[in-house]
């Protein structure tokens, strides 16, 4: 088992999908012979030719629109977009189109071969278009699988299942992480099966949960705070839809207490839907509010980046506060 | 064009602008009005059996046009929409494709997919979103589909269905591609047919479907159908171009513009378009000509944007009488039979009609089935709730209590 | 003071504001020389003139770019998206444009003359297309203001202030209450502010919360609860964003109880914001869970509408289940 | 063009698609490589204080590129694009404008607004997101933006500014509409230009903002920049008709290809639009013909995916020399002269660098600012919270902790 970083874990899982079906296409803005602006489609030109791994034309939503007539036709439809903050154009597309095409047609037409990958969140220096964390625009969609991995084992792990699954699925991969994540990660195949949430650490006064990205920096906050003596569970949600109510429902009956942490605006994020569900599920274990340490509601800054995210430090304060009320 | 820029590479030194209206673009006719073919046109190859089932298509779509519209007048269907004067634009197209070739449609296209065997009780059973219907009666009227006859299921967004079928044909192009040598292993067997209006050509769906088939090589055929309005809007306040042909040049898509009123002209185009797709595994543009001479749809009254004589002008020429008359020339019509035939066709519409109208509604459980391949457990755990609350207050939900476990 | 419907409330608006100032403008998707597939701009062109109220061409991203560019200028702009349902295809343009234009421009250029008119809703055998209520999807949109009226007099009081707020402002109408709802509305000039939620029923038990056309539904509910015995509080929120946290919280602190109701799907629905917030700021004085009475999380289906919508029946079961925690 | 559907009505009967490619559109080219105008071409109206600024803007930007693009490897600045081998396409058809004309850039046109007198301070308080940039330090660098100029914020998403152009260009237009009779009371007077690049004239916005300017008649010239690539994606992955010119007649465009290395081709190409624009309210479209001889931008390495051979045969004619010589045939320029006035200006901009990099950042409260026009609620209360927090943590917000009361 290789060392590897999130890119090549990707990359990898893109080689198999290729190899399993003849008829599975990658393709989006520069994916071709340059491998993607991140690099993920590196080499699969080369090994699986021009007819099945190609540049489109620089247009969102096309490619959505192309990709949701590839997978209704039948073929592995694995799309990019090349930065989270550009899906917007083909919002129509997916949330009109591949959300309804089974349930409109009463499954008689599906789109569920798709898979679509983008890099999201923030951390590059990007500014407000080059940063942005998008799932909860999506999480209202019926119909739509939506993963974030944490680093480059579930990477490859999910995105084998987000590509197998019968399910439009979104894939939203952590840039900041890219070529930072490094970690073992087997060279076969492997699955890791959608909307199953994982307690990465477990824990007795107060539940963490994040997603992607955002993983490393509660689990830096909850390392901080088990020295002030304070025991984190800390939980990776994985999937956001179809999302794991029960397990984290479990934890927080145990722990009273729910800090929800992600980097897209606080109002209406995908923390809301948590807090909303979970003050309802366990609203006679809470011994605190359930907290969101998350981006405020602003575009995405640049030069008070910084200032902005929910840093370590933040969620630390939170669980301070959430343990003493 | 082998320069980086992908240009034409002649120059000119006097400064001049190319006019906006530089091509000129013909229609195609084939037909004349009495039923004779043009001097200098060929009449293309169709042999009676098709012609005939490209007729009584047509009609059969008349009198289900009409039965339906009434029907809607008389609050029994809730919406509907008649392709009055666009018969033979849809139909003719649609019997030029081979029955395997995927067809995307915009809505108007009814005539296709009867043209395909769409049964009586199919049309039916979908408009009156009644549990016979296989999309479980969960779009308005008129929104039809069948994996069978290979017609997908429309959608009411418009022009989605455009990038759409360039990814479709690309399937069908990508099909033929060895594993192996990861080069075209065979010649292209079936293509997409996409329909969609002339306001629908204004969406960005519709640029970014055309050029993506052009530079992808998808075997696929735009099928403009221009009637001159959408919804309210003529086409002069959609667009100052040379109708929508004038675009394929901008795609380097081959272009052909023909008169939708005359089914051998459709016929013989999109024939031709079909085999040039095939062969070349290469997207075609056909923009059709036929006035909407109908209303937008049964929610919408024509005389408060256009006037009964420019409608009374635009309608001269039917095109199921054009057609009719060339039958007649070539003795492969009994038009007195036909009218019979006709007749009873109208009466079977108003008792299948009658039928559809009284079968139940979908059961509860169609309400969550079909958002994902098995229902996630939100999904279910919602739906255990509402079943439930249903069971306690059946009077509240007749349409679906009484069948409640 | 004359009944009149809401169309003719919020056409009154459209024609005060043209009158306002000289280079206002109205165009989208028929509203030329029709009025409008509702009728809601009819007579204005004749009015104002065809270089002032037009017909656009059919492209919901092109009425919005054309909208922001127009509002940039500073130009009064009321773009008119037929159906909210469609709305989507322009996503890109009131998300990362709209929204951002004047924060990424540190106020050099702002699209604050921008009103987007909208009807939004179900209840008229519209199915999944015609029958949508996407506010939560721009709720989770920072630079946005979100208005939605529920009666004739609300609907030119808030539009006036949609349209005179130098913000960009989605105003969505309830299409089911254009014809429906009939009630007095001064002919001049008036203005209901933005962001101040309204208590239309002042009551002790349970409060009830929602915006346009589900106002009908939980007074209804309310009424048939008062009749058991319960005190609902109903508020009608009016804006979606700013959203009026003082005026829900004040009200649940009161009665210990809070139900939202909205058509579109529970998950990440705006009713998710709702609870996530008051379940923050009134944790201390919940007597039972926050209930979201709402949309399955489906598609909008058709046949089955009835069974589908948060009906007053729904409500009215989440009430007694409230009180009787 | 007076019937319903729009279109031209000139009949055939013969079947015959009209090619992909029948138009052939010509590059105009006025200014030899030698610096002498070709025969036939004739030279533009542009006196000798135009030329020099059109001049020295371009030998400013080159200087300005360099630097930064070095700054950039050194990790001074975090981001930059050149505009190598576009400095005439940007430059001289901004010199054909009215400084009150709007310019809606893509982000490689630096060059337009420097000619309108963007300072090297601004450029780099931009650069360095400092407390002086007026955009507040929230975009990447080179996004810069400035009312006083004319010169509408960049944003990253490409193509969103082709369709708001054309509805500023309306703007424009409506301005001129008396309010009691509405119509048109007097001459247009400013325009829109609208930059973008062959790339972005793929999105769907592209579609919409030309077709509507066309069909709403509004005052805009769109100049699409074809520099041959969108980062690594060559154009003929991109479009596969005759460039982005042969699109205007599909809109009913006015149209002409112009050699983008030639100031003077350039510049009487913008000038002869803009007299169309204002005098008919119609839109223009222009297509420059230059290649990117740099990469895409400083985060790209394009030896991934084109030859060097490649890049040297299309780099040959460098559009600064080109308009040098032609100023020296002119006895306008002394070169000796500029270079020193080079030299200076390089040092400065260094200077300026030194000076930008050491600005402070905005300070906290303008991460809430300009979401609205005034902060609302729930933004107030968020931004009190984080002061909160930030000030018991100074130490780990050096950036804007010392700065708070
Ligand atoms: C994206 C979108 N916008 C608006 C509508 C509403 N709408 C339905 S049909 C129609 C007009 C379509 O006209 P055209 O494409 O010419 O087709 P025709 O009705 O003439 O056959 C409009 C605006 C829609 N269905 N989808
Ligand atoms: C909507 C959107 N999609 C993708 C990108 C990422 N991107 C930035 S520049 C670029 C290429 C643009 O090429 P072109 O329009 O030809 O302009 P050029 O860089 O050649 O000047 C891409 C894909 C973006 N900024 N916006
Ligand atoms: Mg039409
Ligand atoms: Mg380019």
């Amino acid at each position: 088992m290789a060392k590897v970083n999130m890119l090549k874990a990707i990359n990898s899982a893109l080689e198999i999908s290729m190899n399993e079906n003849p008829m599975a296409c990658i393709f989006g803005e520069d994916v071709g012979v340059f491998g993607g602006v991140f690099r993920a489609t590196s080499g699969l030109q080369e090994q699986f030719g021009k007819h099945r791994v190609f540049n489109t034309p620089l247009t969102e939503q096309g490619i959505l629109g192309f990709a949701n007539g590839l997978a209704a036709f039948g073929a592995p439809t694995i799309a990019e977009i090349q930065f989270a903050d550009y899906i917007f154009p083909a919002f129509d597309q997916i949330v009109n189109e591949s959300a309804k095409f089974r349930y409109r047609s009463g499954n008689e037409f599906d789109v569920g071969n798709l898979t679509i990958r983008t890099p999201y969140g923030g951390g590059i220096a990007g500014g407000l278009y080059h940063s942005q964390s998008p799932e909860a625009y999506f999480a209202h969609t019926p119909g739509l699988k939506i993963v974030v991995p944490r680093n480059p084992y579930e990477a490859k792990g999910l995105l084998r299942a987000a590509i197998k699954d019968q399910n439009p699925v979104l894939f939203f991969e952590p840039k900041r992480l890219y070529r930072a994540s490094i970690g073992e990660v087997p060279e076969d195949d492997y699955i890791i099966p959608l909307g199953k949430a994982q307690v990465v650490k477990e824990g007795s006064d107060v539940t963490l949960l994040a997603w992607g990205a955002q993983m490393e920096i509660i689990e830096n906050a909850a390392k901080q705070a088990e020295e002030a003596g304070i025991s984190c569970e800390v939980i990776d949600l994985r999937s956001i839809i179809p999302w794991d109510v029960e397990t984290i429902a479990k934890s927080v009956t145990k722990t009273g207490r729910l800090i929800v942490s992600h980097e897209a605006p606080i109002t209406n994020g995908f923390g809301s839907e948590v807090a909303a569900t979970i003050g309802e599920e366990c609203f006679l274990h809470l011994e605190s509010p359930i907290m969101r340490v998350c981006g405020l509601d602003t575009p995405y800054p640049l030069a008070l980046e910084k200032e902005y995210v929910p840093d370590a430090l933040k969620v630390l304060a939170a669980i301070k506060q959430s343990v003493s009320f | 064009m082998s320069n980086p820029n992908n240009v034409s590479q002649n120059i000119r030194h006097d400064l001049e602008f190319i006019d906006g209206h530089a091509l000129n673009i013909p229609t195609l006719k084939v037909l004349h009005a009495d039923g004779e073919i043009y001097p200098g046109a060929a009449e293309p190859d169709m042999d009676q059996d098709t012609a005939l089932h490209l007729y009584r298509t047509m009609r059969f779509i008349r009198a289900l046009d009409e039965r339906m519209q009434a029907a809607q007048r008389q609050g029994r269907v809730s919406f509907y929409m008649q392709c009055l004067g666009e018969e033979a634009s849809i139909t003719a197209s649609a019997a030029a494709l081979d029955k395997n070739d995927m067809i995307m449609a915009q809505y108007r296209e009814q005539a296709a997919l009867r043209y395909r065997g769409f049964t009586l009780e199919q049309f039916m059973n979908q408009m009156f979103s009644n549990e016979l219907d296989p999309a479980k009666g969960r779009q308005m009227p008129i929104h039809y589909g069948s994996k069978e006859l290979n017609y997908m299921t429309i959608s009411s967004p418009l022009a989605t269905q455009i990038p759409q079928a360039t990814g479709y044909a690309y399937g069908q192009k990508v099909k033929h591609v060895d594993k192996d040598t990861n080069t075209l292993s065979s010649q292209i067997d079936n293509i997409t047919m996409c329909y969609f209006g002339e306001g629908a050509a204004s969406e960005g769906d519709f640029h970014a479907g055309l050029n993506m088939a052009a530079v992808l090589k998808a075997p696929v055929i735009f099928f403009a159908r221009n009637n001159g309005y959408a919804i309210s809007t003529p086409a002069d306040e959609q667009f100052a171009g040379d109708g929508i042909a004038s675009r394929g040049v901008g795609y380097g898509i081959k272009t052909i513009r023909v008169d939708g009123t005359d089914a051998l002209a459709v016929y013989a185009a999109t024939k031709k378009a079909r085999e040039v797709c095939t062969m070349t595994g290469e997207p075609i543009l056909i923009e059709s000509i036929a006035y909407r001479v109908g209303a937008h749809s049964t929610s919408d009254d024509p005389s408060g944007y256009r006037s009964k004589q420019e409608e009374a002008d635009n309608s001269e020429t039917c095109p199921v009488k054009r057609f009719e008359a060339w039958l007649i020339k070539k003795q492969w019509l009994d038009l007195d039979a036909e009218n019979k035939l006709n007749e009873q066709v109208r009466e079977e519409i108003l008792d299948a009609l009658k039928v559809a109208e009284k079968v139940a509604k979908p059961e509860l459980i169609d309400l969550i089935t079909d958002v994902y391949d098995t229902p996630i457990p939100s999904l279910i755990k919602q739906f255990e709730q509402l079943e439930t609350h249903i069971k306690k207050h059946p009077q509240a939900y007749p349409t679906t209590s009484g069948r409640l476990k």
